[in-house]
């Protein structure tokens, strides 16, 4: 397959018109010595019959979580999502443009991108909201190097129980810019040691991160914390959960300082993990050094209401070494199909997905304590807990898989200390009383009849 | 003026998504409770579809024309592409399934790394990094790290001044401090100037291959050397300690491979010498770029560099692949799974329908294509380089200024003719820069007719520059005032509140 | 005004699209080959799909605003119809598999057919006519063998004059003669005129409900006895034999049922004694249009005439679904298969997303915008039949005429304020008629912008009427000559030639 | 789930401005005896994603042939079908827009109608085609309607070949008009007996309908029956398969006065037989007389070209009771996909389509044959043959179901003469070698290793 469309004869009149007597000789500039010997080894051209059934071969060889009875959580979660998000990425206009650099041709892409600042703002009740980031570890990355120049300190003190990839995510970023990261324990009930925390903040904590609900799916007690992180002086940054907001304080209530979440929840596709879409919103004070693309709306000059890109001096591609971050190409489709999906649910839909996750969640709980299977953290949770399974978390998950289901994550490796019985649990709004049931009976050594 | 989707939905209904809740709802037991409403419109499906469609209408995109934007590589993206993609085999997979339930995403993403390896002549690729800028990022953490287990703390990275913006900041955000090279007369780096910037503190020449002016460096086997040579007398005396097989590595050369598109199946940097680059899949590799993203940005090196790959790897034993998630030396993580797979899927399609003989056409193309349109805008624009170039060529408006005429007004007269601008002021060394990259796909007959209104406008900016200072006329707004936005920010529908910024 | 395919394909590539050929093309043994070249396009890909979505920007749809045509109930196509009827295990059914093969298809058409029976009061529907005059064509059919089969041959069908075009060229297609019967003043059938039309030689009253003037009939049930009657000395003589539980059924009454939005949940036509109905599931059920079909247009009767219905029937036995290929009396076939079945998953969907109440709150509100939408609109333009109306009403724009101004300059001034204009000149019994069919997925404020539009337009009428005589001036093209295109129609591409028609 | 976007808010305005105190005011004309008692009993509406999951549910109770070896044909093919049809018809610029009748803004419509018409004439080799039909047999139907109208006669003479079910649609349309149909035997080879129908022949016969190539797959002597036709003074009305007409003599070489046939072939999905695509081409003296939509170019006021409906006055909407036809809805999406279809595919890419049907349909001909299977008709097919397999089609097709082929179509039941051991093998590009000896072997009685 070719997509190519100049002939045979555009291309030999195009190398005329050029003043020059065969392809060969625009490569004048490349050492033959630097040449690509023969044909690129990666096989012959297929047909589009070929490419849809080698493709199609490959889908098939996956066993979709969507498909089966899915509680696989810790970020990235199995969601309805309605046919408007899927009909309105397929259009071209939205999915093959570029980057909106001229501006009056991309007023779709612009209003878009600020209404979706504008969710997102409300959401999280803060001031203002970017374009959008890679996802939320290195949003949250890059709220750390934001707070390390706002406050002109190395120091950050993230959670204990903060997952470990994201943590990796920090480490990565951290390690150029030798930023240390302490981290704070938590308690029995899965929430931070807020004691602890008190004793670790000094004049030197740029920041404390504080995700809500935390890994383990637990509720912190935000408020507390929060006077805690100011009263030292430090800033506050809130790794939310989007769906959580709907029913949970707002970080803005609590006076958070930057707020950064995953909107994978937000009517996007699993798809293995990526493309996700990290969020970042923060007060007015600090937009001059948050990372990303900006959207504000303004005025043409015939008075007509436009959007535009704004603050652009924060960005490389106008202050290249002294921009506030690198990034460029953020996930602009992603931020639109989020927007799409909260349009469409609306304001009750989506407390609805909040709502149905979050009932759903306890009553697995409560199925689950009554018939004795261990609890470590308690109630005090949105939509995703902890359970621990005599005979191993890997046992138990094969055992359910066998059943179509996706039991959750096994927590041993990442935290030593919940021990190797320990599995997260998530519930989203997609599952149905037999599906708990079914998981209930798996957790507790039932059969459990489908 | 679209009115925005909180004004349309401001008192609507919405409708119903989801099954009736089969669970109590009294009971939550979690205190900290939102209260009052979020702000979500309320609006019916019809409105809401409308809503977007209207949106849609106020953007260029690729099916609508070309889209010379420099840099950009703007191709055309097959819809068959898009098709698989959203297979549910693909779309419904979670990172933490088990590695038998997702065999076939594994076997791609295998597969696509091996295919860029070797497109480019790099010993292995991450499909990790989710743009090119994290790609970079991710290529600088490799060479932070890899100095850094020998024990030296390099500090400075070398760029070329017609870098992309991002080359800079990405050196920066890694903790590497970055200097400027100067570019010569020709547009390219001069060896002379690089050996004398090249030292003891120098980690890392970051260059972009074609570079940003789309010229290839045609001193490029010189500057590798040079750079190899920075450290190479220290590791002759002892001091550092080489493998045998990097004899003659010294300082790392990274190439930005966001320029690819001019090289497949002509030049394998990783052949050449080149120990990192990334590529941009959202560019070179035909995956669409969503009004700014999702992209892909992945990461190769040669084989010294492997093991400092971000984790995890997929690996192929007996035919079954898994994912290796710890290295010795790897850098770490720069994304929580893999990247952006969707991505993947578009690009492994694209090169699996193109080949090898496939990819050289796209880069024979795109080589072709820039080098007649340069001779046909080099007729009415100044060519500050001219001779060959590869995909790109940067032209600039300053014969223009004599009329009062700029740049920024001949990209926004472009639109006008209902034509995308190419990319403006970029790079920073030609003045008023116009960087023009047609792309393979375009054909002869589109080209020409860019080339025409590139003319007509030029003939314009002599006889009427009025016409060019007032446009564009035809498009949904006009010229906006970005200086009020900036001093005031609305970034969000508050009714017209706009955040005062301090200066 | 856009190049044709042919143009901008005339010396281009196509893509690769199959695999190699794994058998020999020496030998097709066959005779009779065709020689030279078919003059098909060969276009690249990526101009394909920039010439359709460039044909697609010079349409107006429904996801782009309010589209009021009278008798078209243009209503919101749901998304996810489109998707569920694109599923592999509909889309890719041969409908000679067997039935083991086809379960869930079958159960599909067994279940769109029981709830159009319930929907419509009759006692079974065919889904086999695929618009909705092929409907009403069955419809016919089947009262012509009806009456056949009892050795009468009945040549005359009663069409009001307000009927929709298809009504009277069904029947003649069909065989019968239609005999038009003039509306009263109120736009309504006259009982008594009926009564005298009405006759030995009737086969078929065909009328429409609600009319097309947007009316009930009032005295339907007067109506529908006086066409049973017609018949029924004639039964009570034993010159005919009726089956016992048709004593009351003459002639036969046929409903054009695709105003069936209106009634909803309010009113079942079999409950009332319509003998053959068809609908437009493209019409009522949503499905859309196409831009000229796909179309779907079921067929429904009363017990009496179920066993003419069009064969295969599919049956339900024991949980199991199959298709009855013959029956005794049917008409036999309209379609070679089971009618447009990707229409149906459509129906299907919506009817099942709405249910009993979702159905009902269609009508009403289709009936509701209507009467809101005519006040509005009666305020600038003639009502000849004021009062209540159904889910549509009929303006006239004869309050014009005094300023030089037709119907059909409202109607193109309304496409300049980008809206689409409602049905003009129909019905014929209206002077300079405007059909205005709101739909119920049409808000408020659309049906207030739709009315102000309208309001603005008289007021142009009057103090500016050649601003209406030159609509429209903002679309793709302007007033396009037909008489022209009618003498010498050019019906396809050759570079502008015609062909002269004889008068 | 309700597409309705009145709030009970709006409602009650609305009602109030009309004039109304309630809804059920509105209702007054329509007796209070004659209304729905009660809420109708079709189930209570269900959210989009009960209707996704039933939709889904009941797709995955079918086995589509697309996804198995379908060697079904019939009129109903299995053929590769690019992206390009699909995302072109995913416009809803297209697929919800209306019949054009305001010309000015549907030049979208009417210009990818005018590109169909011209492809369908290029295949044809006729002068016009119209917009679109339902399908061939209706196509057909009307054809010979229309062949009775100008020739003032009711007598057409069809092939006894002709499919059974083409054959039921044209009975019902005769019926009412008393058309009688004659049918012409076919010889040894399957092809027509000339002689037969020379005789048959009179000043009576409207029209002499042909397939080309006929239900058996067989290729017909065109320009014999077309002289025996004309010298009668009948009519020539060709029933065409498409993709046929890129390797073989269009009718318009041999003279056919009207050519229809199924487009279902041009990229439309098998949509268990519906919608399908009647194409309908003629002679220009016949124009006037056919049945559906003509699309001609023109010109705007300012002499810009245009597109627009034309010789409306055959059409039952100005003509009513003494129109040529009672068609209105057409098939006008269908006729879109064809076109992009045919462009898609272009002149070298359709012959391929053609070439390989053909050239795979020989090969396992030519396997059969080697085998020993009994193939009745001989050589002289395009893509589709019939194969007589001892022990009965039934069975033979159930063991090939077996297999995942779907072997053919039995013709005993329609075609009594031919016994039930004759079936109807379709063979397209979709076939690949392997598939053919599968199926060969299944014939041939073999296992037949996958
Ligand atoms: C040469 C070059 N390098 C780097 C980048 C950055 O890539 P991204 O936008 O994907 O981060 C781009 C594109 O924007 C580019 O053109
Ligand atoms: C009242 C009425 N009857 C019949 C028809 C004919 O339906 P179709 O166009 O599907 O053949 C229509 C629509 O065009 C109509 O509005």
């Amino acid at each position: 397959m070719s997509y190519v469309q100049n002939t045979d004869s555009d291309r030999r009149e195009m190398l005329k018109e050029t003043g020059v007597s065969s392809f060969e000789e625009l490569l004048e500039p490349i050492d033959s010595r630097l040449r690509v010997d023969g044909v690129l080894d990666i096989g012959p051209a297929m047909s589009e019959a070929e490419v849809a059934s080698r493709l199609g071969a490959l889908a098939s060889a996956n066993n979709a979580a969507s498909e089966m009875i899915s509680f696989l959580g810790g970020g990235i979660y199995d969601r309805f999502i309605p046919a408007t998000v899927r009909y309105v990425l397929s259009r071209s206009e939205f999915y093959t443009s570029y980057t909106p650099y001229q501006a009056e041709v991309s007023q779709g892409t612009l209003q878009a991108i600020f209404e979706y600042q504008t969710m997102i703002a409300r959401l999280t009740a803060m001031d203002a909201a970017n374009a959008s980031m890679y996802d939320a570890s290195t949003a949250l990355a890059e709220a750390m190097l934001m707070a390390s120049v706002i406050k002109r300190t190395r120091r950050v003190v993230i959670p204990a129980s903060l997952s470990r990839r994201v943590r990796a995510v920090l480490d990565s970023y951290a390690a150029g810019k030798d930023i240390v990261i302490d981290e704070v324990p938590f308690v029995e009930d899965g929430t931070i040691d807020a004691g602890a925390l008190a004793e670790m903040l000094s004049e030197k904590t740029a920041a404390v991160i504080l995700a809500q609900p935390n890994y383990f799916g637990m509720i912190e007690d935000t408020r507390k914390v929060s006077g805690l992180v100011h009263e030292a002086g430090a800033l506050l940054i809130v790794l939310a959960d989007p769906v959580s907001l709907a029913l949970i304080e707002p970080p803005g209530e609590y006076d958070a300082d930057i707020v950064v979440g995953e909107g994978q929840s937000l009517g996007i596709a699993q798809s293995f993990g990526g493309p996700l879409l990290g969020f970042l919103a923060a007060k007015t004070p600090y937009l001059r050094k948050c990372p990303g693309r900006l959207i504000s709306a303004t005025e043409d000059i015939d008075g007509k209401r436009g959007y535009t890109m704004t603050l652009q001096t924060r960005e490389q591609h106008i202050r290249r070494e002294k921009a506030t971050s690198n990034i460029c190409t953020n996930e602009g489709l992603v931020a639109l199909a989020a927007s799409v999906y909260l349009a469409t649910l609306g304001e009750d839909g989506f407390r609805e997905v909040a709502l149905q996750s979050a009932s759903k969640a306890k009553t697995l709980y409560g199925m689950l304590e009554e018939a004795g299977v261990s609890l470590p953290f308690g109630r005090n949770f949105f939509q995703e807990f902890v359970i621990t399974v005599p005979g191993g978390a890997d046992a138990f998950i094969a055992r359910a898989r066998e059943r179509g289901v996706l039991a959750g994550i096994p927590l041993g490796k990442d935290f030593p200390s919940l021990g190797d019985d320990a599995v997260l649990v998530a519930v989203t709004e997609k599952r149905t009383r037999k599906d708990l049931e079914l998981l209930c009976d798996l957790a507790a050594g039932k059969g459990g009849a489908v | 003026m679209s009115r925005t989707i909180f004004e349309k939905g401001a008192n609507g209904r919405s409708g119903n998504f989801l099954p009736a809740n089969d669970c109590p709802v009294d009971d939550l037991g979690f205190a900290h409770r939102r209260e009052g409403e979020i702000g979500l419109p309320r609006i019916g499906e019809q409105d809401l579809i409308r809503h977007y469609v209207e949106l849609a209408s106020k953007n260029y995109h690729i099916d609508k024309g070309m889209y010379p934007l420099g840099s950009c590589t703007m191709k055309y993206n097959p819809v068959i592409n898009e098709e698989v993609a959203s297979l549910g085999g693909f779309a419904g997979l979670h990172p933490l399934q088990s590695e038998d339930d997702v065999q076939g995403a594994l076997e791609l993403m295998y597969e696509l790394e091996s295919d860029l390896c070797e497109i480019c002549g790099m010993s292995a690729f991450s499909l990790q990094p989710v743009a090119g800028a994290h790609g970079e990022l991710a290529g600088m953490m490799i060479a932070r790290d890899w100095f850094r287990r020998r024990g030296e703390e390099r500090k400075t990275v070398l760029v070329p001044d017609s870098a992309h913006g991002t080359n800079p900041a990405s050196v920066v955000i890694c903790g590497f401090t970055p200097k400027t090279i100067p570019s010569n007369e020709a547009g390219l780096i001069d060896p002379e100037v690089l050996k004398q910037e090249a030292g003891d503190d120098t980690a890392v020449l970051m260059l972009t291959l074609p570079n940003t002016l789309g010229l290839f460096e045609k001193d490029i086997e010189k500057i590798i050397r040079i750079v190899h040579d920075a450290l190479l007398e220290q590791a002759e005396k002892g001091i550092v300690d080489y493998p045998d097989y990097l004899f003659d590595v010294g300082a790392l050369v990274y190439m930005d491979g966001a320029n690819m598109n001019a090289l497949m199946g002509i030049v394998k940097p990783g052949s050449i010498g080149i120990d990192i680059m990334h590529l941009n899949l959202h560019k070179t590799f035909s995956t669409p770029h969503g009004g700014g993203g999702p992209g892909a940005g992945p990461v190769g090196v040669l084989e010294h560099l492997a093991g400092l790959l971000p984790v995890p790897r997929v690996v192929k034993k007996d035919g079954r692949f898994s994912l290796k998630e710890t290295s010795g030396e790897s850098i770490g993580r720069v994304h929580p799974w893999f990247g952006n797979f969707n991505v993947f899927v578009k690009a492994y399609a694209y090169i699996k329908a193109l080949g090898g003989e496939g990819l050289l056409e796209v880069s024979e193309n795109a080589i072709i294509n820039a080098n007649y349109l340069m001779k046909k805008v080099a007729r009415d624009y100044d060519i500050k380089y001219p001779g060959r170039c590869m995909h790109e060529f940067v032209a600039s408006g300053r014969n223009l200024k004599k009329f009062g005429v700029k740049t920024v007004d001949v990209a926004k007269r472009l639109l006008d003719y209902g034509l995308h601008a190419p990319t403006v002021y970029f790079p920073l060394i030609v003045e008023e820069a116009l960087m023009i990259e047609p792309v393979e796909t375009e054909k002869k007959e589109a080209l020409d007719h860019f080339a025409d209104v590139m003319a007509k406008i030029a003939k314009e900016a002599e006889e009427n520059p009025e016409i060019l200072h007032e446009a564009p006329v035809t498009t949904p707004v006009r010229r906006l005032d970005e200086v009020a936005a900036a001093r005031c920010p609305e970034l969000s529908w508050s009714g017209g509140e706009c955040l005062p910024m301090e200066e």
